[in-house]
Formats: structure tokens, C-alpha cells, sequence
């Protein structure tokens, strides 16, 4: 089994208002928060030995289910 | 009676709980979130909605609200605290309850009537219903599905400190009765001292036929006959 | 300049002939971008405005007709009923969540903006069949998204229709409607006037979000639109709510000239379309502008199309008052510009002028075309088809078991149960029956609302299918014991240059405009949406209609279910 | 400034609904899939230049706001 770690953030010019709710809310708290962007982070166990095939399996299903391209991107990888 | 309801930046039932107290009798104040001292009052309502959008957590940053200081050194001096929906996923955020609200297991918002069972009548919150009996209070939420580790749920149930439990029309509180997956069917739980308490569903929903019902009645009269109780008694 | 710039933008050749006819010389880059979201069909109707001005639109309940934000109806006792339906269909095929999320969103920005307080939502969907492609999933995100923002915000969700059929496959139609109660003397109109008054942006900062949006909508959906996908705007329920309290607050301090949502063409349309309405000019600088973003170009501010924003005029003098109530909601109002005389569309950029048009030729002047109308070959086919020759496939009980399993007959209560739907404790009657009613609080009245548009009937006969859509309404209000007071509309149709479609869109209007005749219910308001097409087909015609009625006594209103064994049934009508 | 990456996820005894909703609907596509678990990801940019102090503030602000050590742990790096 391979074990992937994936972050799904919102592109850059997307509105994240969980972001800005978090910002505003730290700054109010007397924080020194520049900005705050909030996304999804999932752990993802394949059964699946080859770390190349892991790979190709993680893009796909990165593209297809974790993540909306129309709004977000992704990265992930895989640990050993 | 001096009521208070705490209005969040977000909160979308603050009104709904105000028309629903009027209706018995009383005349809550609203309060402003940014206001810091609840001095005087005889309870503290945190109504339903989504305060500063849910956004990070259901009532995360509600809890960091100015008001809420005062409103958690009420709470501790004894004074009634009585959260719904949003209002019992503060109290859980900022400790004055335990516990967590996540996400309903079948991963849907749900708005449907819900039948509860009544599991204790002796709180200023319940005392005009039966012990065991059975009432249609409706739920709303995406994120009502209460948990707690084993040990923190074998004290709730040792101490007696659930209140409401969903459960079927015939008052089984199995899996079929149970809209969210919380553990042991918890909608409604009091602090061991019984002067807060926290519930999913939303009473002041339902203290006119008109709109669906008058079952959620006996919570408010409950606090009212409490504080005259009280009054009477003169302590 | 280079014809491919305003083609890419949408517009004809002609048409920008047009524009240099009317300013008197050529348009730089910006004017274009704003003469081609104004020129849009979503912006312009310039194709439906001869069809939909044969609406029947008057009445002694009409207090406000088309033409504004929403429509309003008087309900007696000083109340007033403010509704409108909008679509939100191309954005919610490429992202069903937030594309429904913010059409919600928008369809209660204009009801509050008319100074209106938000009663209710309604929701009119329409989906491919559920075994086929991502129709599942779009509908699944839809429901979610309409719900997502409702219930956030606060508003119950009290009734709509779904639809599952082929034609919507790839092409879905999410139509959303609002309705809100206020008192007559808060009627709040979008226009500036006044000459000196500030023009001030309210709410969220501008993004990059949705730049021509507007076009987008008024074009086919192609593997291409995949591309246009900045398209997409998300929504932030929490900001309109705050947003929605802040202008009612606002509203009611009488400080308040003229009010806009920034919808399609955000701080474009809202500002020309205020200005043209009140007759003044209009002049605003954008470097002053709130900006989420660094370095935004004026074509991406003037166009953009961030979510939970107005543009606000209010009386000189004032603009401390009102950034005083935004300040107490959290939220930034900031003066961009001010009124003028002229009758001109002035913008700056710090001291330098970028544009300069005649406020008049962005609306007014607006193109107006007469398309062709040509009656398609299936209608007489059909028409001509003789339905003793169909014989059942299947014995009655198989077809009536079919029949209930059909997801658009089957019960509709995994899309409604995850709407709130009373929130704010005034639901008499919740979905599930034939219309949503609200009682109103104080009074013995109520009101009742509906949604309907079987679209089988108006491909069939667009005339009659159109006319039955409004029959279908007030029926569903009068069950719930209500009188039908006005309708809204959406038209959703597929590409009207198509004369085929265009007919289609003719008739059913022709239809609409019998009916509300008859019912005595005038169109107060509505939207279009054309150019719902895939490369396969059109979508069928369907105008959604949204209906409202008055209810004098909430107490008496019927239940809608069979409640004692031994009742008797009986059939009205022929 | 400084900008730190946060991975918020539900405690090991914690049940994830999402997760398993998507497990099972990577499954269902037939994916070699042995498990999923959701989270949250969240860049925070402070307006500060010690990492020392960084990372007292976003141990502080993670453990205040950011999670909620009832149901979550959290875990952050800070960028250079
Ligand atoms: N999208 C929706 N949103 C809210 N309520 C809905 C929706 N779709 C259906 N409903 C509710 O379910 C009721 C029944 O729907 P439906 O089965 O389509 O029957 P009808 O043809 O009578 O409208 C509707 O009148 C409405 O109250």
C-alpha cells in the first residue's frame, strides 16, 4: 500500500470566503495575519505498490474527484 | 423575565426565537455580539443559524466573539445559557458543553420534523414536559451529528446530562430514529449543574399551529415557570 | 482596431458599426468591453424586448411593473409583495454548486434592493435524466448550492419543480426566485439622480471573478465554454447577509436616492442602467474602486462579476451615514464617483478620462432585432399524429407504477428536505403540497407561491403549453387557498436566430400573455434565457412561470392531504 | 512575512463520513483504493519576519481557531 498526501486549494482569483472569515476573524483577535486561504488536505491509502503507477492513479483521480478544476487546484505526493 | 438573545454576525434564527418568546409572554432584548457584558439577565439565548457563515467550523469563530466572555462567566456563576442549533455548536466550541457537532453521517442538510424523547423533566428547561414523552421539534442543520469520546459519553449518560434524544414516533431511539448519526442519539445535552443546555433542534419553530405545531411550548414555559418559581420563593 | 476584439467580445460587426455611428468615433478598448456586455442579450433583450412587450404588465395591484430590480403587487394594509425569477443555468453546468449558490444569491439581491425584506425562495429545475452522463451530479450540486446558500443566509426555501428529460442533458436550467414583503414607504427604485450626489460600491471587494459572465450567457454552451471558465464566481452567503441587512437598515434611513445590485456586467450595467433611469449622467473614478486583487485593469473592474455587491446613491452629504451602518455590519461603502447632468458615462482612472458615451447609448440605443419566425417541421407533423393508433404497451397498473417511479412525478422530497424551509417560523404550508405559503405575521393573510412549466406540453404546442403554464400556477395557488395575484417569468429557450426557436418563443409568450389576461395576473417581471443550447439540440421551450397570490385568511387555508378514510373524491372540471 | 502550511484532520477515532463517501466512490469507479480521509488545508501568511515567533503564533492561533482539539489534529510548516 501507498499512502498520498493531497492539497486541494482554491485558485488564486477565486473568492474564498472561509479564508477571509478566518483572516478577519485572527485580526481581530490581534494576530499578525497577513492572509489566510483554506482548502482541503486529504490522505489517500492505495492498494498499489508501484509508485509509478500510484502517481498515475493520484493525478487521475485528483482530476476527476478531489478536486473541481473549473476552481481549484491540486497537488499531492506520495510518501513511502 | 430578562432574556437575552445574543445576535452572531451570521445568525438567521435570532427573530425567530424573539417572536417565539412573545408569543408566551415575554419580551427578549437582542444583544450585539460586539457587546461585552450580560450583566442582569435571567438567560442567554444563542439562537440557530450560521454565524460568521459556519465558515472553518460550525460557531469557531462565533465563540471569539466579544460578548462571549461575559456570556461563559454567566454561565459559570450559574446563570441559564440555552443554545440551539448554532447556538449549542458555540457551546461546544468554547467548552461550556462537551463534545463536537460534525457533519450529518448521510453528508445532506436536513430540514424535516423530528421526534425527540424527553429523557429528564427536572431542569429549568424541561419541566413542563413528561419524563419519556415524545415531541415533534424540527431540525435544520448540515452539522448535527454529535460526537464525544467513549469516556466523556459514559459520563453524560452516568450524570444524566442528556436531555433530548432522537427517536422514532413510537420513542425508540434507534438507528431509524436517528437523522444524523450522533452517538447514543444525542439532540440535547445540560452541563452537569443543568443551567446550560444544548440542542440541535429548533423549539421555536414549532409554539404555533399555524406554522407546524406547538410542541418546542414546553421549553419556554418550562424557563418562564422556573423563574417564577424562583421569584416566588425569593432567592 | 481589430475586428477580432469585439467579435471575441460578442459583438456583430454591425453592431460595433453602430457604436461608432453613435459616439461619432472609434471606441477604445474599454468602451468596447462595455458596449458588449450592455449590447448582450442578457443585458439588452434585444431580441425578446418586441416579444415581451406584449405582456399584459398593468393592474390596480401592480405597484411596480417590469423594468426595475423586481416587480412589486400591493397585498392591501400598506403591504406590498416584491418577486422576480432569474436564471442561473450556464454557470451551473460548469460548476452546479456555486453556479446555483450565487443565482440564488442574486435573485435575493433584487428583491432587497428594492427595499424589500426576503421572505422566501423558490427553485424551478431542470435536468437531463438521472442514468445519463454527469446529470447526477449536476443535480446533486445544484440542490446542494441552492440549499448551501439559502439556508445560510437565512431565507427558507419554500417550494419549486423538478424536471428529468433527454433535451436537458448538458444543458440544465436552474431558475431561482425570491420574494420579499415591505411597506409602500419603503420602496426603494435603482436610479441615480440628483446632480452631485455620490455614487458609492457597497459590500464585497471586486475580484476577477466572472468577467463576462453576461456574454457567456448569451451564447451556446461548447466544449470551449469549458475554457471561459474564469466565468465562474463563488459565492458568500454570509456576506450577503450582512449585505442584506446593511441596505434594509440603509433603506429605511430614508438617506437613500437609488439602489443596485452589481449582477451580470457587475458595476457596468448597474451604473449605466441607474443613470439612464433616473435621465442623469454619471461619472466615477476606478482607481477608487475596492479591489481584491493588485493589479486590475479598468476593463476587469468595469466588468467583473463578484458576487454580494450594490451600487449605492445616496443623498449628498449622507456618505457618513451610510458607511456607519456598513461599518456596524462588518462590511466597506465606499464614494467611487457621482452624479452628473449631461447625460454621459464618464470614467476615470485617478485624473485621466478612459470613456467617455452617451448614457443613452448603452440602453436606450441598445440594438433591437426582428428575427425571423418560421414554424418547425415537427409541430404540424405532430399535430397531424393520431393518438387512437397509440395503444398501451403495458397493462394500466405496470404504467401506473412506472409512472409514480419517475423521478419527475416521484416525490421531491430529498431535494426539498434539504432546503430550510422555515426559517423564519411564518411556513404554513411547506413544500411538498401544490404551493408554499407564508402566513404574514400580524395579519390574518398569507400569501402563496408556485413555480410550474411542463415543457412536453410547449414543445408540443408552445401557444398552449405557454397559456397552461400560467393555468398550471394559478391552479396550484388557488388549491392552497390563495388568489393569484402576478406572475414572473423566465423564459429559457434555445438559440433564437434559429427561426424555428424564435417561433417557439413568440408563441409561448402569445400564450403566457392570453393566460395572464384571463387569470388577471400580470407579468411584473422575469428574465430570459436564450441560447440554451448543446451541439446535440435545444433545450424544450420552457418558460418557467413563477406565480404569487394572496391568501385573506391563513386559518381557512385546505391541507392538501387525504386525511379521513371514508372522504369522498371528487373530480373538478371537464 | 512568513507563510506557514496547515493540515487540519479528524482524529484517528473519529469517524470521516466524507472520507468514506468518497472511498467508496473511487471504489465504485474502480480505483485501487484503500482508504480515504478529509481534512483541511490552510496557507496563513503572517506579517512576520522572526520563525521563532512564527511559530509561537501558529501553535497558538492552530490550537485556538484553527482545529478543535476535541475532534482534530493539526500539524504546520513553516515556508522559507
Ligand atoms: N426544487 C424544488 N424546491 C422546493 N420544493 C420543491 C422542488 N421540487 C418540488 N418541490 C415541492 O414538491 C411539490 C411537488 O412537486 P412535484 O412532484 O413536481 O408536483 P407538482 O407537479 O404538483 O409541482 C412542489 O409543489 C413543491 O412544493
Amino acid at each position: 500500500m501507498l499512502k498520498a498526501k493531497v492539497n486541494v486549494t482554491l485558485k488564486k482569483s477565486i473568492l474564498d470566503p472561509q479564508g477571509s472569515a478566518v483572516e478577519k476573524a485572527l485580526r481581530s483577535m490581534d494576530y499578525p495575519v497577513h492572509s489566510v486561504r483554506i482548502g482541503k488536505f486529504m490522505e489517500v491509502t492505495l492498494n498499489e505498490e508501484s509508485k509509478e503507477k500510484a502517481t498515475q492513479v493520484m493525478d487521475e483521480i485528483c482530476r476527476k474527484l478531489l478536486s473541481n478544476p473549473v476552481i481549484e487546484d491540486y497537488t499531492f505526493e506520495l510518501e513511502d | 423575565m430578562k432574556i437575552g438573545i445574543v445576535r452572531f454576525p451570521g445568525s438567521n434564527c435570532e427573530v425567530d426565537c424573539l417572536e417565539a418568546w412573545r408569543v408566551l409572554g415575554e419580551e427578549p432584548v437582542m444583544l450585539w455580539h460586539q457587546e461585552t457584558s450580560v450583566q442582569g439577565f435571567d438567560l442567554i439565548v444563542l439562537p440557530g443559524g450560521f454565524s460568521y457563515g459556519d465558515y472553518l467550523r460550525t460557531g469557531a469563530i462565533a465563540r471569539f466573539s466579544p460578548i462571549m466572555e461575559d456570556v461563559i462567566r454567566f454561565a459559570r456563576e450559574g446563570g441559564l445559557v440555552w443554545g440551539i442549533c448554532n447556538g449549542f455548536q458555540i457551546l461546544t466550541e468554547c467548552g461550556l458543553l462537551p463534545g463536537a457537532l460534525l457533519r450529518n453521517a448521510g453528508l445532506h442538510f436536513i430540514c424535516d420534523r423530528q421526534y425527540l424523547r424527553v429523557e429528564r423533566n427536572d431542569l429549568a428547561f424541561t419541566n413542563e414536559y413528561e419524563r419519556g414523552q415524545v415531541i415533534q421539534i424540527p431540525i435544520n442543520h448540515g452539522e448535527g451529528n454529535y460526537t464525544i469520546d467513549d469516556r466523556g459519553l459514559d459520563e453524560l449518560e452516568t450524570n444524566n446530562q442528556v436531555v433530548f434524544r432522537y427517536v422514532t414516533e413510537q420513542g425508540s431511539p434507534n438507528l431509524q430514529g436517528n437523522p444524523n448519526g450522533s452517538r447514543h442519539s444525542i439532540a440535547g445535552i445540560v452541563n452537569k449543574e443543568g443551567n446550560i443546555l444544548g440542542m440541535m433542534p429548533h423549539p421555536e419553530r414549532v409554539v404555533e399551529e399555524i406554522v407546524g405545531g406547538t410542541d418546542g411550548r414546553g421549553i419556554f414555559l418550562s424557563v418562564i415557570k422556573a423563574w417564577e418559581r424562583r421569584m416566588s420563593s425569593g432567592s | 482596431m481589430d475586428p477580432k476584439v469585439w467579435r471575441e467580445m460578442g459583438l456583430k460587426d454591425e453592431e460595433y458599426d453602430r457604436i461608432v455611428a453613435l459616439l461619432g468615433r472609434e471606441p477604445n478598448y474599454l468602451e468596447v468591453g462595455i458596449f458588449s456586455v450592455m449590447w448582450s442579450e442578457h443585458c439588452s433583450y434585444k431580441t425578446s424586448k418586441p416579444v415581451l412587450r406584449k405582456f399584459p404588465t398593468s393592474g390596480p395591484q401592480v405597484l411596480q411593473g417590469p423594468g426595475e430590480n423586481a416587480g412589486i403587487v400591493d397585498i392591501g394594509d400598506n403591504q406590498a409583495v416584491v418577486f422576480k425569477m432569474e436564471s442561473h443555468n450556464h454557470p451551473s453546468a460548469i460548476e452546479p454548486y456555486q453556479g446555483a449558490a450565487t443565482g440564488v444569491g442574486g435573485i435575493l439581491r433584487d428583491v432587497f434592493t428594492m427595499g424589500a425584506r426576503p421572505v422566501a425562495v423558490l427553485d424551478a429545475l431542470r435536468f437531463g435524466p438521472l442514468d445519463e452522463g454527469n446529470n447526477q451530479y449536476l443535480f446533486a450540486g445544484v440542490v446542494e448550492g441552492i440549499g448551501g446558500y439559502g439556508n445560510s443566509i437565512g431565507i427558507p426555501t419554500v417550494g419549486g419543480d423538478v424536471y428529468f428529460q433527454k433535451c436537458y442533458s448538458g444543458n440544465p436550467l436552474v431558475n431561482a426566485m425570491a420574494v420579499g414583503l415591505l411597506e409602500h414607504q419603503d420602496i426603494a427604485k435603482g436610479v441615480a439622480s440628483g446632480v452631485g450626489n455620490p455614487v458609492m460600491a457597497v459590500g464585497a471587494r471586486t475580484g476577477r471573478d466572472g468577467i463576462h459572465g453576461a456574454t457567456f450567457a448569451s451564447i451556446e454552451l461548447s466544449e470551449e465554454s469549458e475554457s471561459k471558465r474564469s466565468a465562474v464566481q463563488v459565492g458568500d452567503p454570509f456576506m450577503e447577509k450582512l449585505l442584506m441587512e446593511a441596505c434594509l437598515e440603509l433603506i429605511k434611513s430614508g438617506n437613500v436616492i437609488g439602489i443596485q445590485d452589481m449582477g451580470a456586467a457587475g458595476l457596468t450595467s448597474s451604473s449605466s442602467e441607474m443613470a439612464a433611469r433616473g435621465g442623469s449622467g454619471i461619472e466615477m473614478d476606478l482607481s477608487l474602486v475596492p479591489r481584491r486583487e493588485t493589479g486590475m485593469t479598468p476593463y476587469e473592474i468595469m466588468l467583473s462579476e463578484s458576487q454580494e455587491r450594490m451600487l449605492v446613491v445616496p443623498k449628498a452629504g449622507k456618505e457618513a451615514q451610510v458607511e456607519e451602518v456598513f461599518q456596524r455590519w462588518g462590511l466597506e461603502a465606499t464614494v467611487v464617483g457621482r452624479v452628473t447632468d449631461d447625460g454621459m458615462y464618464r470614467l476615470f482612472d485617478g485624473k485621466e478620462m478612459i470613456c467617455e458615451i452617451p448614457v443613452r447609448a448603452l440602453t436606450d440605443e441598445a440594438p433591437e432585432y426582428r428575427r425571423e419566425s418560421r414554424e418547425p417541421e415537427y409541430y404540424q407533423k405532430l399535430r397531424g399524429q393520431d393518438l387512437s393508433e397509440i395503444k398501451l404497451k403495458d397493462s394500466a397498473e405496470n404504467i401506473l407504477l412506472a409512472l409514480l417511479a419517475n423521478p419527475t412525478i416521484a416525490s421531491k422530497e430529498w431535494v426539498y428536505k434539504q432546503y430550510d424551509h422555515q426559517v423564519g417560523t411564518n411556513t404554513a404550508v411547506i413544500p411538498g403540497s401544490d404551493a408554499g405559503v407564508l402566513r404574514i405575521r400580524g395579519t390574518q393573510k398569507g400569501i402563496a407561491m408556485t413555480t410550474d412549466c411542463n415543457s412536453r406540453f410547449v414543445y408540443l404546442d408552445p401557444y398552449i403549453g405557454g397559456a397552461l403554464a400560467v393555468a398550471e400556477a394559478a391552479q396550484n395557488i388557488a388549491c392552497q387557498g390563495g388568489k393569484p395575484l402576478a406572475i414572473t417569468d423566465c423564459l429559457n429557450f434555445g438559440n433564437p436566430e434559429k427561426p424555428e426557436i424564435f417561433w417557439q418563443f413568440e408563441q409561448a409568450c402569445a400564450g403566457i400573455s392570453e393566460a395572464c389576461r384571463v387569470f388577471n395576473t400580470p407579468v411584473i417581471g422575469g428574465n430570459v434565457s436564450l441560447y440554451n443550447e448543446t451541439p446535440e439540440s435545444a433545450v424544450y421551450p420552457t418558460p418557467m412561470i413563477g406565480m404569487v397570490g394572496l391568501v385573506e385568511e391563513i386559518s381557512k387555508i385546505p391541507s392538501g392531504k387525504l386525511t379521513h378514510s371514508g372522504d369522498n373524491i371528487y373530480l373538478l372540471g371537464n
